[in-house]
């Protein structure tokens, strides 16, 4: 019954999303209103004006660089509740499935995993580091950091990883990741322009483009930095509940 | 530098400096996470509060954040509404930080209270964002701020009943985010702009030339509402807000219930107002058609969920129910049309964010002193502890709706404003349900004061942090029933303004 | 309506599908967990519905290298706009599932099960 | 017409009764004697500064001042006309008798009590000394709320059913002059008392008109007990300890009058009620209430309780001597007012003395009480033969003026319901005597001590009153010398 009235709900939405979608201007056109009102400048100018050959980029982190902002108090936030949710008391050596497991992970795993992390991370890097020009940008290169770290957690266990990532660094990290946010922000009101301006006025000639360059540079790798963070605590908390004895407190 | 010409952007940015660092301070010493949130709150609010007399709803202080004009930059736009939000959660968030300080000892596991003071100063610094954005990008990205941090908040206790009220409330939660999300999308399929003015005058626009994509803005519109009322706890979507709001530690609870809910009511104002106002003309029938179903919905929460608080033995549930019908009485305001009756809408939020803070602190008061939930167990509690059992009575004249106090003033207007649209039978329902508050409150009052054994029975107030909120909420109540001429003339401005088309 | 209008939006349709389908699946399923699968099925309807909002028949990415000019004279660059709006999107979304899983851990560590009726109550999403 | 003056004093009159608040946070609890004289000392210095107006009263003069604006176009104000400082003046006098009598009375619980009675003094005086609706319904709100803790003082199961009761009806006629408030200020524009109607034909039309004045006799007839409405009256006035029933009696219910006087006045104005014929109507609903409740008087066993409906029925006086909408009819239903509060006053601050020293409610107890309180039985007799209309008691001037009111209205048949009044009063009053005094075995002895002072005092004087009132009618100073100018400034 109660399905039924769900169903039947969901149908009238669906007519709704339907009838609305119908109107919608029609895909893959260059002249919808989308493509003529604010973005024309972006594509025309966004390079100068941005400082970033990658438009997105430009987009992300300089038009609507408060947005980011934003973005990253959400990964920050995000991380806060996971910690004050999951940690417990008891600050011991957690083990992971991969540490229990009776089955260890063979030799060619490990070897592979050894391998290929750096890489991985290299390649993370280079994505961060490399936002500006081409496809990529801190969150993308931090998930791919984060992902790499989980495969190394899966291959080697719990304490393997913690020793190389310790748990206790995942706050101050994720600080600092906002805060060096937060300072680009900052800098552009010491210098007498507005908030979050790369361009900053009194300095002439190449050295404002590498300054704009720098400061990109540090926005970026604090979104890598916290992103990367929140995917490897989220694992890492989850792993340490893993081992918990069942003991639901039903009254 | 010029920094008064920044204090937009300074509201925001300043507090999040503040939430970014308070777990650093935690590590070394937990103490000073408090003392840290309480300085950061203090300086926001005096830059809230400074900006008292700058703003008007026709001339907006208004910032372009990295320099950019809107529509190409996202640009924080202070108007009335805004500020008087603004102030109210600076205001609010003084007060709620004095009286965790205590009260975490109590509720919450040590170890996370350095999470429960960088959540507090999350959740402040997002509603700051939201009210003072001019960007719907924007608003949406700091809702979810104030969402996921809410959702936390929530759940912080640990306790097995806190745990599945969040659930149950990130679920409705982030549902509803998405559907403002894909509102978003739509509007901004037809209007290629995020700023709120901004595609205001582009449907603007539309509706002169009749574009044949107006009938995508107005589905976005019916999303957008569906959306926000989730959040503002607004009747038939409100399920998820007596749960959460109950089981939450006290001064989340009235967090959550004094500020929370009223941004669901700020993006509804947005919407409606800031967005569709001005091509109002294209969308007559369906922006009517919604603002009847809102006015209809409120004007039928108010009775119901009295009903609904009438019945609960819970005190906090109780009080819970009351915020659904204290929602009901600004969306009826906001969705009545009429200038009085919007200026008393906004004004309610100010008396209940009093109103409703006062109760749930006095609940939490109750809570970290004995341990009681039940109504019945509040037995001469009056004699122990006349101070909050005092505030208590005095803040239920607001949320009754009772002279001399903000709740009576803010009905007033609200039910004035109906009648000027000649929505009779909201006034009759709106009444009614007063008088059903009235049962409710009366309630817990005659439980505190006219029952059970007078003799013997000695002082044991809750400490001075916990009191002084409590005390200077319920003065608050009562200070701008009195003096609500303070607040009115701006309010009418304002809702003048955003009415006008 | 316009059915030929339908087909060629249809990118928005399938969109359009996967929400329904995630809100399904939110409000009818009885295991948090997928109920939590289908709040993410809903998010990345709404990703799929902004990017293709953006795109362009045969469009190139808008990134300044050779040849760009060329495409943007002939209005053929992607709108990076929503490409950035659903970067911060996933983000959030990221975010709040990531939430939403330490609650599912919590709550399965109180309640010893998944099974949303007999968590919540018969009433509930 | 007398001058219009601005001055601070309608405030400070309002306000003081606040020092008890004051004196009971400061020694309530190390002091409770002193403090208790206190809170007396403080009810008669609201009395004394009182008085200074009466001089203007007299002359029909006005004395203002605005306090707050609320919203705009909504003030809070207050306004000392005539009639506001007629009921002032009353509430003041009443207020001393049952304060001095509470000493005695009252044995639990003092701070609370007397906290609320000094409040509920405050608000009355609010509301009689308002200048707008607005300011009304505000103190008018606030006095329905500080009576609750009066009626429930004795925490009797009965006591707080009686005043649960008494909340709902009250809340809810709270809500209904809410609505009657804003539908006035929504049509007329302005909510003050200008001692003449606001409202008129020309800019509103009949149907509106009506269904405000509905609408406010149904929000204050709660309080002034009209017949359908009167439901809280007998429980809440048995359950009251004396000397806070011989308040809610004698003056609280008439704070609804009070409110139906404002509405008649200065809302709609003589004229516009003749033109809207709504006095016939009202005529008969407070006849039937005369009536009806003085029927429903004489079943009761419960002294408190037959007081009680009595009240009921003798407030509906004021309703009908309001409604002939004739001149003299309007002195008899003011004078009302004051000549009922003293004899229910007296007649329940008796009854609070034998319940107090004898311990007995029942009518049917009351054998020889008579010789065991003679003072106090004398006291009740009079005022009994008041409430009949025996001439020489000022209930006789009150019928009186009602009689020729009505014929001066040509509705000369309202007198039998007068008449059918004093039969049934006399019905449900003299038995009480008689089984006082004449049943008794014992003999009368006046030199028995009787009971203490500070009860028998104000029991006394407001009997005294009641003859004085009835012989020295124009004496000035008296009610009838203030009604006449209320009544002239009217009609």
């Amino acid at each position: 019954m109660r399905r039924l009235l769900v169903v039947a709900a969901l149908a009238c939405l669906g007519i709704m999303l339907l009838y609305t979608i119908g109107r919608m201007p029609p895909m893959n056109s260059g002249s919808t209103p989308d493509k003529t009102h604010v973005v024309p400048r972006y594509l025309e100018h966004g390079e100068e004006e941005g400082g970033a050959p990658n438009i997105i980029t430009s987009v992300i982190l300089n038009y609507r660089g408060y947005d980011t902002m934003g973005e990253v108090t959400v990964i920050f936030s995000a991380l806060c509740a996971v910690v004050a949710l999951l940690d417990r008391e008891k600050r011991g050596r957690s083990r992971s499935a991969a540490d229990i497991s009776k089955v260890k992970s063979s030799v060619i795993v490990r070897t592979v995993v050894r391998i290929a992390v750096p890489v991985i991370i290299l390649f993370a890097v280079y994505t961060i580091l490399h936002g500006e020009t081409s496809p990529g940008g801190g969150f993308q290169g931090g998930a791919i950091v984060g992902a790499s770290i989980i495969l190394f957690t899966l291959a080697f266990g719990l304490p393997e990883s913690t020793d190389r990532m310790p748990l206790g660094a995942r706050i101050p990290m994720e600080s600092s990741a906002m805060l060096a946010f937060l300072a680009m922000g900052f800098l552009g009101l010491a210098f007498g322009v507005e908030f979050l301006t790369y361009a900053l006025p009194g300095i002439h000639g190449q050295a404002t483009e590498t300054i704009r360059m720098l400061m990109l540079m540090v926005v970026e790798i604090g979104i890598g930095v916290a992103g990367g963070i929140i995917f490897i605590s989220i694992v890492f908390a989850m792993i340490r509940e893993d081992r918990y004895e069942l003991q639901p407190d039903i009254p | 530098m010029n920094l008064a010409a920044r204090q937009p952007v300074l509201l925001v940015a300043v507090p999040l400096v503040f939430a970014a660092t308070c777990p650093l301070w935690g590590m070394w010493k937990r103490r000073i996470c408090f003392y840290w949130a309480l300085g950061g709150m203090s300086v926001t609010a005096f830059l809230a509060w400074s900006l008292i007399g700058k703003v008007s709803q026709k001339a907006p202080l208004t910032y372009n954040v990295s320099g950019w004009r809107p529509p190409w930059g996202i640009q924080i736009r202070i108007d009335t509404v805004g500020l008087l939000l603004a102030c109210t959660i600076t205001a609010m968030s003084i007060l709620l930080l004095l009286y965790s300080y205590r009260y975490v000892e109590k509720e919450i596991p040590t170890q996370r209270i350095v999470y429960y003071y960088t959540l507090l100063l999350l959740i402040f610094t997002a509603m700051l964002g939201c009210s003072v954005t001019g960007d719907l990008f924007n608003f949406f990205v700091f809702m979810e701020i104030f969402s996921i941090t809410s959702y936390a908040l929530v759940a912080i206790s640990g306790e097995r009943r806190a745990i599945r009220a969040a659930l149950k409330y990130l679920l409705m939660g982030a549902t509803s985010s998405l559907t403002v999300l894909l509102a978003i999308s739509f509007l901004y399929s037809v209007t290629g702009s995020l700023n709120m003015v901004d595609i205001g005058q582009v449907l603007e626009r539309m509706g002169r030339t009749s574009s044949p994509y107006l009938p995508v803005a107005a589905a976005a519109m019916i999303f957008f509402i569906a959306g926000f009322c989730v959040k503002a706890a607004v009747f038939p979507v409100h399920v998820w807000l007596p749960e959460a709001h109950s089981i939450a530690p006290s001064p989340v609870s009235a967090l959550l219930s004094a500020l929370v809910i009223k941004m669901g009511v700020l993006g509804i104002i947005r919407t409606l107002f800031t967005v569709y106002g001005r091509g109002f003309s294209s969308f007559s029938e369906v922006w009517g058609a919604l603002a009847t179903v809102l006015s209809w919905a409120a004007a039928l929460s108010i009775p119901v969920a009295a009903i609904m608080a009438i019945m609960q033995t819970d005190l906090k549930v109780m009080i819970a129910y009351s915020s659904v019908v204290h929602v009901g009485y600004i969306v009826l305001g906001i969705s009545v049309l009429s200038v009085q009756g919007f200026a008393g809408g906004l004004f309610n939020i100010v008396a209940h964010a009093m109103g409703k803070g006062c109760f749930f602190l006095v609940a939490g008061i109750i809570i970290y002193k004995h341990g009681f939930r039940r109504i019945d167990d509040l037995k001469g509690l009056g004699r122990s502890m006349p101070v909050t059992a005092g505030a208590f009575a005095i803040a239920s004249l607001s949320i009754v709706g009772l002279p001399p106090s903000a709740g009576f003033i803010a009905k007033w207007n609200i039910l004035y404003g109906c009648l000027q649209q000649s929505q009779y039978i909201q006034v009759v329902l709106a009444l009614f349900g007063s008088m059903l508050s009235a049962v409710y409150c009366f309630k817990v009052v005659y439980y505190m004061f006219f029952t059970g054994s007078n003799v013997g029975a000695k002082m044991d107030e809750g400490p001075m942090t916990m009191l002084i909120p409590v005390t200077l909420l319920a003065a608050g109540t009562v200070f701008f029933g009195i003096f609500s001429a303070l607040l009115m003339p701006t309010l009418s401005n304002a809702a003048r303004v955003l009415l006008a088309r | 309506m316009n059915f030929s209008r339908i087909f060629h939006n249809l990118n928005y349709v399938v969109s359009a599908l996967l929400f329904l389908m995630g809100l399904y699946a939110v409000t009818v399923k009885p295991n948090i967990i997928k109920k939590l699968i289908g709040l993410n099925i809903m998010e990345t309807s709404v990703f799929l519905l902004i990017v293709s909002v953006g795109m362009v028949d045969n469009g190139v990415a808008p990134i300044v290298t050779e040849g760009y000019r060329n495409a943007l004279e002939a209005g053929r660059v992607v709108n990076p706009i929503p490409q950035a709006l659903i970067l911060t999107g996933i983000v959030v979304a990221v975010s709040t599932t990531a939430v939403a899983l330490s609650l599912c851990l919590r709550v399965h560590e109180k309640y010893g099960t998944l099974n949303a009726p007999e968590i919540l109550g018969r009433d509930v999403l | 017409m007398g001058k219009v003056t601005s001055s601070v004093l309608p405030s400070i009159i309002v306000f003081t009764p606040w020092l008890t608040l004051l004196v009971a946070a400061l020694w309530a609890r190390s002091r409770p004697r002193t403090s208790r004289g206190l809170y007396t000392a403080i009810t008669v210095a609201t009395g004394l500064l009182i008085l200074p107006m009466y001089g203007i009263a007299l002359d029909g003069g006005v004395v203002r001042q605005h306090l707050v604006r609320v919203v705009p176009g909504i003030d809070l104000a207050f306004r000392i006309d005539t009639v506001g400082f007629y009921f002032g003046l009353l509430l003041a006098v009443l207020w001393i008798a049952a304060g001095v009598y509470s000493l005695g009375y009252i044995h639990e619980r003092h701070t609370r009590y007397y906290c609320f009675l000094a409040l509920n003094l405050s608000f009355c005086l609010g509301v009689a000394f308002s200048a707008n609706m607005f300011t009304l319904f505000i103190f008018y709100e606030l006095m329905s709320l500080a009576t609750y803790p009066l009626i429930i003082h004795e925490e009797t199961a009965l006591a707080r059913r009686a005043g649960l009761k008494y909340l709902i009806y009250s809340i809810s006629a709270g809500a209904v002059i809410l609505a009657a408030v804003l539908m006035q200020y929504f049509y007329g524009d302005t909510l003050s008392f200008l001692g003449h109607g606001t409202l008129s034909l020309a800019k509103v039309s009949k149907p509106v008109l009506l269904t405000i004045f509905s609408v406010y006799m149904l929000g204050f007839g709660v309080k002034a007990c009209i017949m359908p409405l009167h439901g809280w009256v007998p429980d809440a006035h048995p359950a009251a300890p004396a000397p806070a029933s011989a308040l809610l009696s004698g003056v609280l219910l008439k704070v609804g009058a009070f409110g139906i006087i404002r509405v008649l006045y200065d809302v709609f104005g003589i004229k516009l009620l003749r033109e809207l014929g709504v006095g016939l109507p009202m005529l008969y609903v407070a006849s039937f209430t005369i009536i009806v409740a003085s029927l429903f008087a004489i079943p009761q066993t419960d002294l408190k309780r037959r007081l009680a409906y009595s009240s009921v029925a003798q407030v509906s006086y004021i309703i009908l001597g309001l409604f002939l909408l004739s001149p003299d009819g309007a002195v008899g239903g003011l004078l009302q007012i004051a000549h009922h509060a003293f004899m229910k006053g007296t007649l329940f601050l008796c009854a609070g003395i034998i319940i107090h020293e004898t311990g007995k409610r029942d009518i049917a107890d009351m054998e020889g009480v008579g010789s065991k309180l003679p003072l106090t039985m004398m006291a009740f007799s009079i005022a009994a033969l008041a409430m009949m209309g025996t001439p020489a008691t000022c209930g006789f001037i009150t019928k009186w003026e009602l009689g020729l009111g009505a014929i001066q209205a040509h509705r000369g048949y309202f007198i039998v319901v007068l008449l059918i009044s004093a039969l049934l009063n006399a019905v449900y009053y003299l038995p009480i005597v008689y089984l006082a005094f004449f049943k008794s075995k014992e003999t009368i002895k006046f030199s028995k001590r009787e009971t203490r002072p500070s009860m028998l005092i104000p029991t006394l004087v407001c009997g005294v009153m009641v003859i004085v009132l009835g012989i020295f009618v124009t004496v000035p100073g008296l009610p009838y010398s203030l009604v006449k100018v209320v009544v002239n400034a009217v009609f």
